[in-house]
């Protein structure tokens, strides 16, 4: 029988190793799964790579993470954000490494990862120094850089549904990097707002077909960031 | 400040821009932000597809013209971005790629990030607006970074946009608070993007990129094509008279 | 205002020019558009490069365009069907050109095509005869071929609903080709079984954005392929 | 004539397989089709994701093990394909690889094919099982083209399934129907894949594919290591006894 469901985002989490890959899903706090984050914060999983869009803002999540020293390497789009404590003092002092990645370029990297696609050829960031270093090629008369698929060994990421087959539905733009991440890890841990029947989702809604997820973790109050980076919390 | 939001997302305290001395050089003279972005307003298209960036880029989707239906693109993964919400109406999880709350209209639809970008990539939105720090002679856009050694890098979507949107609109202040010119024979910021712009509005007057060099095609109240050249790097072509 | 509704599949077709490349959608008859493609026979556009992954069957819809001598040649996975009776001999005598695609790669070339992807590198066809004269890579140990985005002129598709803006959603396998072949062309025309009012269309459940649309016309009681085939129809 | 079902859709008349003349030299012998298929199914894991090709791969479905939850891919867009339609649940947009109407289960979804394939490529799907023309000692497999000149080609996503899904299970006569071993030390046919084979389930016998060669594992009743070994084009390994 097939069934993701997880008892807990501790049990989810725990086979993460030290210097994992780990991708997170969310953009900003908007599909952030905090619970699991705070779980791998738990679990202690140290020399990880992280994948994101930022590096969390506050003292709480992502941010938490990374100020907790288990983050080596981050590879993201924009490291800065309006709250973002953590990072930004890390870097300056040597203490992390930062790829930095055009938003798209990230997008398609990742997607590529799991669509078994090693590299494909862009346009964006021709002629400026993030495609230093990188072969540049020319098609039909325009110049492209070589990009290289993105794998992960897990991702971590936030659902509204989910079902024991690891069906997905997401909300609103919380949906943004989960899907691709799904399909690039080789392990997909989901914190789902709620675990639903077989066929209570519409197969011509799931957007993650559940052939890409592990593990399910029903979190049906997620704390929401921005109001944990208000009220001055910190984690652990 | 807000002439140098470069970027779709918030600037962090760290940005070199706000390490700049304010003057006034400019003050009273020329169009005021709000103006720049119903100038730039009345360039988009009936039915078309636009990303706009933060800062003064946003507010071009107030002053389009009655009649134009506008669908706006957000790289986060909406496409028919509508008004901020009401109290009621906020959701964490409906935000802009400023992380902004937002609303969807009738008709919008939601994608992953692969999907957003495909649609940025394969040259599907119309129109993206953005903010610059420097632009060049041939429209290379200097806007995600001052190179500064302690600077943290953050470039987000805007490369991709860049790279990918049909046409390239900037609104910038014509000068830097300090009075440098940011239209230049060449970029000396790290470039988002080689001979992407096609139009520059500024608080002086409009400018287009041709393969000919920048044509002034539009000043603001007051101003004279020889006090935007005085204070632009590159000798501009004028199609005014 | 935005509205893409056509009065007719013929006004929608009337732009294809000879010699333009047309993706079809359908995965034999599922998706097919087929009055859609009877207009482009009325039409009478010459020359054509079509894209889909059979050939059809009997003699009506795309095997009936291919009859009437309008295609100069197929890009297809698969130009063998139970009831491909016009395609193999016009095939044999020399009429008609073939690039044979691996289903799965031509997917991923209309994808890229639509993306901005001018190349990408895929494991299939390394060491067979459909990689012959493509360039060959290593990645990490393992070889890829590298393929071509691609594009064409016109994608004719068919939905099962669609709104003025022409946001789509399609019915089971159906769906197939077309949200990729939506991206990727230049101008997409679709005949759809309704058209809705703008809102009907859940935001979370568009499975193609209205962007990659051009042209909508309502054709409510579409013709079915098998049944037309199987009662011996020719078109026109 | 069933054996050389090469693909996932329905072959034409001019398939070259039924050029062949037909013998009966192994009728009554070894494993029937279904038993073939009831062989393989065996090896179908609990909760493993598969393909299934069309014609006696097919038919692997319903043999797998009562208690082992399978979830079927067919490549046109479905995950959780279920059995053929009743008369009322037939819907012609509802079919799998081979254009037979299917239906799907609770819990199933569909996608369009680039996701469909991506879900191949990206080596998700866990087993994918099809019919061969010829297997190579090394794993190569060729059951797409006998390369006659005259020959329509056809590919389909043979190739795809081949190069992506993590095991590639075969299920073929041990010899052609004159007699001829498809088991050979090269394929002479062209190649769907490279070294793409790990077991092949003969009406004969149950071979693994390994680093050493061709390994033996398993005989069909009344058969003999010897018997297996005449009829193929390759030194077996005996791991029986």
């Amino acid at each position: 029988m097939i069934n993701k469901i997880v008892a807990s985002c501790a049990a989810a989490v725990a086979d993460i190793k030290d210097g994992d890959t780990v991708m997170i899903g969310g953009f900003g706090e908007a599909g952030s799964p905090i619970e699991l984050i705070h779980a791998l914060i738990d679990h202690g999983a140290s020399n990880l790579t992280v994948i994101n869009n930022n590096t969390g803002s506050g003292r709480v999540g992502l941010a938490a993470l990374i100020e907790n020293g288990q983050v080596a390497k981050m590879i993201c789009s924009y490291p800065r954000t309006a709250n973002s404590l953590v990072f930004p003092e890390l870097y300056r002092t040597g203490k992390i490494e930062l790829e930095l990645v055009p938003q798209g370029t990230l997008a398609e990297r990742i997607r590529a990862g799991g669509a078994g696609i090693p590299a494909f050829y862009t346009k964006t960031s021709v002629g400026t120094p993030l495609a230093v270093g990188k072969e540049l090629r020319n098609f039909d008369g325009d110049d492209y850089v070589m990009e290289r698929g993105l794998k992960a060994d897990f991702a971590l990421l936030k659902a509204k549904q989910a079902d024991r087959y690891g069906n997905l539905v997401f909300n609103k733009t919380a949906r943004n990097f989960a899907p691709i991440m799904a399909t690039a890890a080789t392990r997909t841990l989901v914190q789902s707002n709620a675990i639903v029947e077989l066929g209570d989702i519409d197969p011509e809604h799931v957007v993650t077909p559940g052939i890409f997820v592990n593990s399910i973790i029903e979190v049906a109050q997620p704390q929401q960031e921005s109001t944990l980076v208000k009220a001055g919390v910190t984690y652990p | 400040m807000s002439s140098n939001l470069i970027n779709k997302e918030p600037m962090s305290k760290a940005t070199p821009a706000k390490q700049q001395t304010a003057l006034s050089q400019e003050k009273n003279i020329g169009w005021s932000r709000e103006q720049m972005a119903q100038r730039c307003a009345q360039d988009i298209e009936d039915s078309s597809y636009v990303n706009l960036g933060i800062g003064i880029p946003e507010k071009v989707a107030q002053y389009v013209p009655e009649g134009r239906e506008v669908i706006y693109h957000t790289e986060n993964g909406l496409l028919g971005m509508g008004n901020a919400p009401t109290e009621e109406e906020l959701d964490p999880d409906l935000i802009n790629a400023g992380k902004k709350p937002v609303t969807a209209i009738a008709g919008a639809s939601y994608f992953h990030h692969g999907d957003s970008f495909a649609m940025i990539r394969g040259n599907h939105i119309d129109v993206c607006v953005l903010g610059a720090m420097q632009v060049s002679e041939k429209g290379d856009l200097a806007n995600w970074s001052t190179g500064a050694a302690d600077a943290i890098p953050a470039v987000g979507g805007a490369m991709d946009l860049v790279a990918g949107v049909k046409t390239i609109y900037i609104i910038t202040q014509h000068t830097t608070k300090t009075g440098a010119a940011k239209i230049l024979p060449e970029c000396t910021f790290p470039l988002t993007g080689k001979g992407v712009v096609n139009r520059i509005y500024s608080d002086l007057c409009v400018i287009d990129v041709t393969k000919k060099g920048l044509v002034l095609t539009e000043l603001a109240p007051n101003i004279s094509f020889d006090y935007v050249q005085a204070r632009t790097g590159v000798t501009l072509l004028n199609a005014i008279q």
